[in-house]
C-alpha cells in the first residue's frame, strides 16, 4: 500500500508519456514477486481502460463537435441549449435513446439484428490499440500493423451488411449490398494508397513509421500527397460519411442498413459511426501527420496530446466534407475508385518505388533528397489529377451551354374555339338546381 | 445472357425523406435500376374544390393559400384573378405593382426552397437546404412585416391586396433586393452550379424532351428546361407584366440540372422586377372596395398566372349566388408529376429521387 | 493421464487436432452441402486446416529454416483467395446459364 | 510447448470458438448465417496463428478471409435468388459424415503416433521483415508464380462473369 502511494504522490506528473505509469506498475508487481502474467494483464487492461475511455469521451464530445461545425457551416448555431455552449446535448441525446423503445422487426433475423451494432463497435476500437500515442505507449506494437488496419476497417462493412441483411428490409438491403459493394471497391485503393507508405518508410510497424517521420522531421503527407488523397477518399467511402455515404443515403433509401434501428442499437450504430471517424482520422494522423511527433513540440507536450489534436485535424476535415459535398451515385462512386484512384495508386506506387531504390542506391543525404522528393511527388500528384480529369473526366452529352434568355416570345395563335355555351349546351342554373 | 435477377417493388414514400410531402411512388426495380413507376397521389387530398362551393369567393382565399403552401401569394393572385375577371372588378394602380412585388417575393422564396431540397435529395447533408432557407426566411420577414404571416399569407384580395405596405418596408426590402440578395444568388452560383458532384448528379437525369414536354402539357421550369420559351408573364400577360423588362433563361437539355439553373436564373429576374416595380409605387388606394358576399354575373371565367411551380389556372364558374358553382383548379405541381414514369424508368433510385426533386412538386398542391 | 493430454500446455498434438478437426467439418460440408457456394465454404475451412498446420509446424519442430510453414501458409492463402474467385465466377457463371447453383442440378459437362 | 497460463487459456477458448463455429456453419439453415459463421471461424484461426506467434500471416489471415473472402461469398450469395439460400443438404450428408469421421480419427491417430521433432525452444524472430527477406531470397520464384496466379485468376473471374456480347457495361 504504501508502494501505491509512493506511485501515484510521485509519478501523477509524468504525463508526458503514459508508458512510464505502467512501467512503474509493472516494476511494482515484479518487486513484488507478483506472477509474471499479472504484469501482462495489468498493463493490457490499463492500455484498453485508457483506449476505451478515450473513445467513450471522443464519440459523445464528437457528436457536439459535428453538430456544432456542421451548424456554423451551414450557418446556424447548432445544439445550444444544454449546457454551457451546448455541451450537454449529447448526453442529452444518449439518454433519450435509451429511454426509447428498441424495436425489432418481427421478420428480422434475430441474432444478426442484434449482433451487428456491436460488431460494427469493435473494429473501430481495435484499430486504436496499434496506435503509437507516444514514444512508447502503444499497446500492441504489431508488426504488420499497417495490415491489421487495414484488415480492420474492411471488418466493420461486414457488420453493416449484417445488419442491413438481418432487418429483413429492402432499404436495409440496399445499403447492405451497396456496403459490400463499396468495401471490395475501396479496399483496394485504400491498401495501394498504404502500401506507398510502407515502401517509403521501410516498414509496416506503426511506431516505425512515425519514427521515420520524426527521424528526417518529415510527415509523409509532403512527401506522399497523392496517397493521402487518395486514402482520405477511400477511407471516407469506407466511413460512409458524405459524399459517399450511400449505405445510408437518407435521401434515398431512407437510412439504409440502420432503417429498422431504433433506441439504443441505432445510437450503438451512430456511436461506432463517429468511432469510426476517429480510428480513421488517427490512423492518417499517424501515417500521413506524424503520431505524436511534431518537430521539437514533442519534447515539451506530451506526444498523446499532440496525437489527439491531429486526429482533430483530421476530423475537421471529414466535417467538412459532410457540410459541404452532395453525394454520388453508387455506380459514380463505384467506377471513380476503379477508373480514377486504382490506377492512380497503382502510378503512385511505382514512383515511389522508383525513388526509395534511388535513395538507397545512391545513398544521397535526406536532407536533400527529401525535399526533391516533396516537390516531384507533389508535382506528379498534380500533374496527374489534371491529366486523369482532362482525360477521364465527366462527358455530358451536352455539356452545359449557357442558358439562353428571352425577353419577347413568340405565342402561337391558337385556332379559334367557338363557345360552347352557343351549341347548346345545359344551362348552368339547370345543373345547380338539380 | 444477362444475369437473372427478380424485380422488386419498393414503396417510395407516403412516408420517405424525400418526396416533399406524403408522394407515394411505387418503384418496381431490377438490382438499383428502375423498371415501372407506379405514382399514387392522394395522401393530403381535403377536397378543397369541393368545399369551396359552399363558401363565398372572399372565404375561399384562404384554401389557395393552403394548396402551394410555399408560394400562397402566388395561388391568391391566381384566384383573385379569375374572379375579379368573372366579376368585373378593376385593381388599382397601387394594387397591381404591390402585387407583382409580392407575388415576385413570394417566387424567390418558393425558388429558394426548391433549390434547396433539390440538392438536399442530391445527397448534400443540409448544407444548402440551410443556406436557401436563410434567404428565405429573408423574404418572409417582408411578408410577414406586411401582413402579419409568414407561410398561409391570405394577402392578396378580390379588388386589390389586404394590407398597404408599412413604413419600414420599403428601406428593408431595398436592402434585400439591392445588397443582400444578390450576394446570396452569386454565392449559389459559386456553390452550386459549377459543383462537379451535382453536374454528375443531375446533368442527364430526368431528362424530357420538348416533344413530351408539350404533350403532356408541363409548364413552368420543367417546360423552359426542355427549350421551350414560355411563360405566361410574357405569353399572357396579367399585372402589367408585360410592361416590365425581365428575361425569361430557358435550358437546352431538359435535365435536372437544368431546371436547378433556370429557378437560381429567375430568382435574379425576380429581382430585376421587384426593383423595376418599387419605382412604379404611386399613391392611391391599395384595394377596391368590394362587398363581402360578392354575387357575380353568371359566367365562367379562366385565369391563369406563372406561379413558381408553373402554370395556376384557376377556372371559376359562377351560377349567380354568393359562392362559386364550380371551382376549380390546373395545378402545375399535378401536371409536372404526370411525367414522372417516363423520366425515370431506366434510371437508378438515386436517380428517381433526384429528379422528383427537380419536378418541385408541392403536395399540397397536387392533392388539394 | 498421458502428459500430452494435459490441459496446462500447448503441444504441437493439440493444434495438430484442432487443425483435424477443422479439416473434417470442411470435408462434411464441402461433400453435403447442396449449394455450390456452401461448397466452396468448405472448401476454404479445409484450406484453412491446412495452414493452422502448417504454423504449428513452423513454431513447434525442428527445422533449419523455421520460417517455412509461414511462407508456405501466406502461399496457401494467395492461392486460396485466387481459388474463392474463380469458384465464386463460376458459380454465378453457372447460375446465369442454369439458373440454379445447387450442384446436384448441375449434372451436364457442358453449359 | 507453451506452457504460458494466459496463451493456454486463449488458445483453448479460441480453439473450441473456432471449432464451434466451424460447425456451425454444417448445422444453421440460412446460407448468410453460414457465412457470418464462416467469417468468425476465420477470425478464430487468425487467433490461433497469435497464439503460435504468427502475427503477420495472422493480420493477413484477417485481410484476406475475413474480409475479402467471407465478402465474395456474400456478393455470390446475394445474387442467387432467394429460394437457393438455403443451407441444405444433399442425400450424400451420411456418407460425407462417415468419411469426415474417418478421416478425423486416421489423423488423430497419426498425430499421436508419430514422434514429432519438438524443438526445445521454438522461438525465432518472424517478423514481417523476416518473411519479406524469405520471399524475396528463396522463394522468390514460387512468389512470383503466386502473383502470375493472381493475375491468371483475376482475368479468369473476369472472363467467366462477362455477359456476352457486350463489354460488361451494366
Amino acid at each position: 500500500m504504501p508502494a501505491l502511494l509512493t506511485l501515484i504522490t510521485h509519478n501523477w506528473y509524468d504525463i508526458r508519456d503514459l508508458s512510464n505509469l505502467s512501467g512503474k506498475i509493472e516494476q511494482l508487481i515484479r518487486d513484488a514477486n507478483g506472477p509474471g502474467w499479472l504484469v501482462f494483464v495489468v498493463s493490457a487492461l490499463l492500455g484498453a481502460a485508457g483506449i476505451v475511455s478515450f473513445i467513450g469521451v471522443a464519440a459523445i464530445i464528437n457528436i457536439w463537435i459535428e453538430r456544432r461545425v456542421v451548424g456554423r457551416m451551414q450557418s446556424r448555431l447548432g445544439p445550444n441549449r444544454a449546457g454551457p455552449f451546448g455541451l450537454l446535448q449529447p448526453v442529452a441525446d444518449a439518454m433519450k435513446l435509451m429511454q426509447k423503445e428498441v424495436l425489432q422487426p418481427k421478420v428480422a433475423d434475430g441474432l444478426v439484428f442484434s449482433l451487428a451494432p456491436i460488431a460494427f463497435t469493435v473494429p473501430g476500437i481495435l484499430v486504436m490499440a496499434v496506435l503509437p500515442w507516444g514514444r512508447n505507449m502503444a499497446l500492441a506494437n504489431v508488426d504488420a500493423g499497417v495490415i491489421f488496419i487495414l484488415a480492420l476497417t474492411s471488418l466493420g462493412a461486414l457488420a453493416v451488411f449484417a445488419g442491413g441483411y438481418g432487418s429483413n428490409n429492402k432499404y436495409a438491403l440496399f445499403g447492405a449490398m451497396r456496403v459490400i459493394a463499396m468495401l471490395v471497391t475501396y479496399e483496394i485503393p485504400s491498401v495501394l494508397a498504404l502500401l506507398g507508405l510502407v515502401l517509403f518508410s521501410g516498414t509496416m510497424n506503426l511506431s516505425g513509421i512515425v519514427l521515420f517521420q520524426a527521424k528526417y522531421w518529415t510527415p509523409l503527407l509532403l512527401v506522399q500527397p497523392l496517397p493521402f488523397i487518395i486514402y482520405f477518399i477511400s477511407s471516407s467511402a469506407e466511413l460512409n460519411r458524405t459524399p459517399a455515404d450511400l449505405a445510408e443515403a437518407e435521401s434515398e433509401i431512407a437510412g439504409g442498413y440502420h432503417v429498422e434501428y431504433s433506441g439504443m442499437k441505432f445510437g450503438l450504430f451512430y456511436a461506432a459511426e463517429l468511432i469510426n471517424a476517429v480510428s480513421v482520422s488517427a490512423i492518417i494522423a499517424t501515417v500521413f501527420l506524424g503520431g505524436w511527433w511534431f518537430y521539437k513540440l514533442d519534447e515539451v507536450v506530451p506526444g498523446w496530446m499532440i496525437f489527439i489534436g491531429k486526429i482533430y485535424a483530421v476530423y475537421f476535415l471529414f466535417v467538412w466534407t459532410r457540410g459541404t459535398l452532395p453525394r454520388f451515385r453508387i455506380d459514380q462512386l463505384l467506377a471513380f475508385a476503379w477508373k480514377w484512384m486504382t490506377p492512380m495508386a497503382f502510378l503512385n506506387l511505382v514512383l515511389v518505388a522508383a525513388e526509395v531504390l534511388i535513395w538507397n542506391e545512391t545513398g544521397v543525404s535526406a536532407g536533400l533528397v527529401l525535399p526533391l522528393y516533396a516537390v516531384i511527388n507533389t508535382a506528379f500528384a498534380g500533374a496527374l489529377i489534371v491529366a486523369w480529369v482532362k482525360v477521364m473526366g465527366p462527358k455530358f452529352s451536352r455539356f452545359p451551354e449557357r442558358l439562353r434568355y428571352y425577353s419577347q416570345i413568340d405565342v402561337p395563335s391558337l385556332p379559334a374555339v367557338a363557345p360552347r355555351m352557343d351549341e347548346g349546351a345545359p344551362g348552368l342554373t339547370e345543373g345547380r338546381s338539380a | 445472357m444477362p444475369l437473372k435477377s427478380e424485380p422488386v417493388e419498393v414503396n417510395i414514400g407516403p412516408q420517405h425523406p424525400s418526396t416533399h410531402g406524403v408522394f407515394r411512388m411505387v418503384a418496381t426495380i431490377d438490382g438499383e435500376r428502375i423498371t415501372d413507376v407506379r405514382m399514387v397521389v392522394g395522401y393530403l387530398h381535403r377536397s378543397m374544390e369541393k368545399l369551396a362551393e359552399e363558401r363565398t369567393y372572399t372565404q375561399n382565399i384562404p384554401f389557395t393559400d393552403r394548396m402551394d403552401y410555399l408560394s400562397a401569394i402566388n395561388s391568391n393572385l391566381g384566384y383573385c384573378l379569375a374572379v375579379e375577371k368573372l366579376a368585373g372588378i378593376e385593381v388599382p394602380e397601387r394594387a397591381t405593382v404591390l402585387r407583382v412585388i409580392f407575388s415576385e417575393l413570394q417566387r424567390i422564396a418558393s425558388h429558394c426552397m426548391a433549390t434547396g431540397a433539390f440538392i438536399n435529395d442530391c445527397g448534400a447533408w443540409q448544407t444548402p437546404v440551410m443556406y436557401t432557407f436563410r434567404d428565405r426566411e429573408k423574404v418572409l420577414d417582408l411578408i410577414e412585416m406586411t401582413c402579419g404571416a409568414r407561410i398561409t399569407t391570405n394577402y392578396i384580395r378580390i379588388g386589390g391586396v389586404a394590407f398597404d405596405i408599412p413604413d419600414e418596408f420599403l428601406p428593408a426590402l431595398d436592402r434585400l433586393v439591392n445588397d443582400d440578395l444578390p450576394q446570396r444568388f452569386d454565392e449559389y452560383d459559386r456553390l452550386l452550379v459549377g459543383n462537379e458532384i451535382i453536374l454528375m448528379r443531375a446533368r442527364d437525369v430526368g431528362v424530357v424532351t420538348p416533344e413530351l414536354a408539350i404533350n403532356a402539357s408541363l409548364s413552368g421550369p420543367m417546360l423552359r428546361s426542355a427549350g421551350i420559351a414560355w411563360d405566361l408573364r410574357k405569353a399572357d400577360p396579367y399585372c402589367d407584366y408585360d410592361t416590365y423588362a425581365f428575361d425569361i433563361p430557358v435550358g437546352y437539355n431538359g435535365d435536372s440540372y437544368d431546371r436547378m439553373v433556370i429557378r437560381i436564373e429567375e430568382m435574379k429576374q425576380s429581382l430585376r422586377i421587384i426593383r423595376q416595380a418599387v419605382h412604379r409605387l404611386t399613391g392611391g388606394p391599395h384595394k377596391t372596395e368590394v362587398p363581402l358576399a360578392l354575387r357575380p354575373p353568371e359566367g365562367e371565367a379562366y385565369a391563369r398566372i406563372e406561379s413558381p411551380k408553373g402554370e395556376l389556372g384557376f377556372y371559376v364558374v359562377s351560377d349567380g349566388g354568393p359562392a362559386p358553382y364550380r371551382w376549380h383548379v390546373r395545378a402545375p405541381s399535378l401536371i409536372n408529376l404526370s411525367v414522372l414514369k417516363e423520366m425515370t424508368v431506366g434510371q437508378t433510385i438515386a436517380d428517381a429521387i433526384v429528379t422528383l426533386g427537380s419536378i418541385d412538386i408541392n403536395v399540397g398542391e397536387v392533392d388539394r | 493421464m498421458p502428459p500430452d493430454l494435459l490441459l496446462a500446455a500447448i503441444r504441437l498434438e493439440h493444434v495438430l487436432v484442432l487443425g483435424a478437426l477443422l479439416f473434417s467439418i470442411g470435408i462434411l460440408i464441402a461433400l453435403s452441402k447442396r449449394n455450390a457456394v456452401g461448397v466452396l465454404m468448405g472448401v476454404e475451412l479445409m484450406l484453412n486446416a491446412v495452414n493452422v498446420t502448417l504454423i504449428a509446424f513452423a513454431r513447434f519442430v525442428v527445422s533449419p529454416r523455421p520460417l517455412d510453414g509461414q511462407v508456405f501458409a501466406i502461399f496457401v492463402i494467395t492461392v486460396a483467395a485466387a481459388e474463392a474467385a474463380v469458384a465464386l465466377a463460376l458459380a454465378v457463371a453457372v447460375y446465369r446459364h442454369r439458373e440454379t447453383v445447387n450442384i446436384d442440378e448441375i449434372d451436364l459437362l457442358r453449359w | 510447448m507453451i506452457t504460458d497460463t494466459g496463451i493456454v487459456v486463449a488458445f483453448y477458448v479460441i480453439g473450441i470458438t473456432t471449432v464451434a463455429s466451424a460447425l456451425m456453419v454444417a448445422a444453421v439453415r440460412d446460407l448468410i448465417h453460414a457465412v457470418l459463421f464462416l467469417v468468425l471461424s476465420f477470425v478464430g484461426v487468425a487467433g490461433i496463428y497469435v497464439v503460435l506467434s504468427a502475427d503477420f500471416v495472422a493480420v493477413a489471415q484477417i485481410l484476406i478471409y475475413a474480409g475479402a473472402i467471407s465478402v465474395l461469398l456474400v456478393f455470390a450469395v446475394m445474387l442467387t435468388p432467394a429460394g437457393d439460400r438455403r443451407n441444405s443438404e444433399t442425400a450424400f450428408r451420411a456418407p460425407a459424415a462417415v468419411l469426415a469421421g474417418l478421416v478425423l480419427a486416421v489423423t488423430v491417430f497419426v498425430i499421436y503416433d508419430t514422434n514429432w521433432r519438438i524443438a526445445s525452444h521454438g522461438q525465432f524472430g518472424a517478423t514481417a521483415a523476416s518473411l519479406g527477406r524469405a520471399f524475396f531470397k528463396p522463394y522468390i520464384v514460387p512468389f512470383e508464380v503466386a502473383s502470375v496466379l493472381l493475375v491468371a485468376a483475376m482475368v479468369g473471374a473476369i472472363a467467366l462473369t462477362q455477359e456476352e456480347g457486350e463489354d460488361g457495361a451494366a
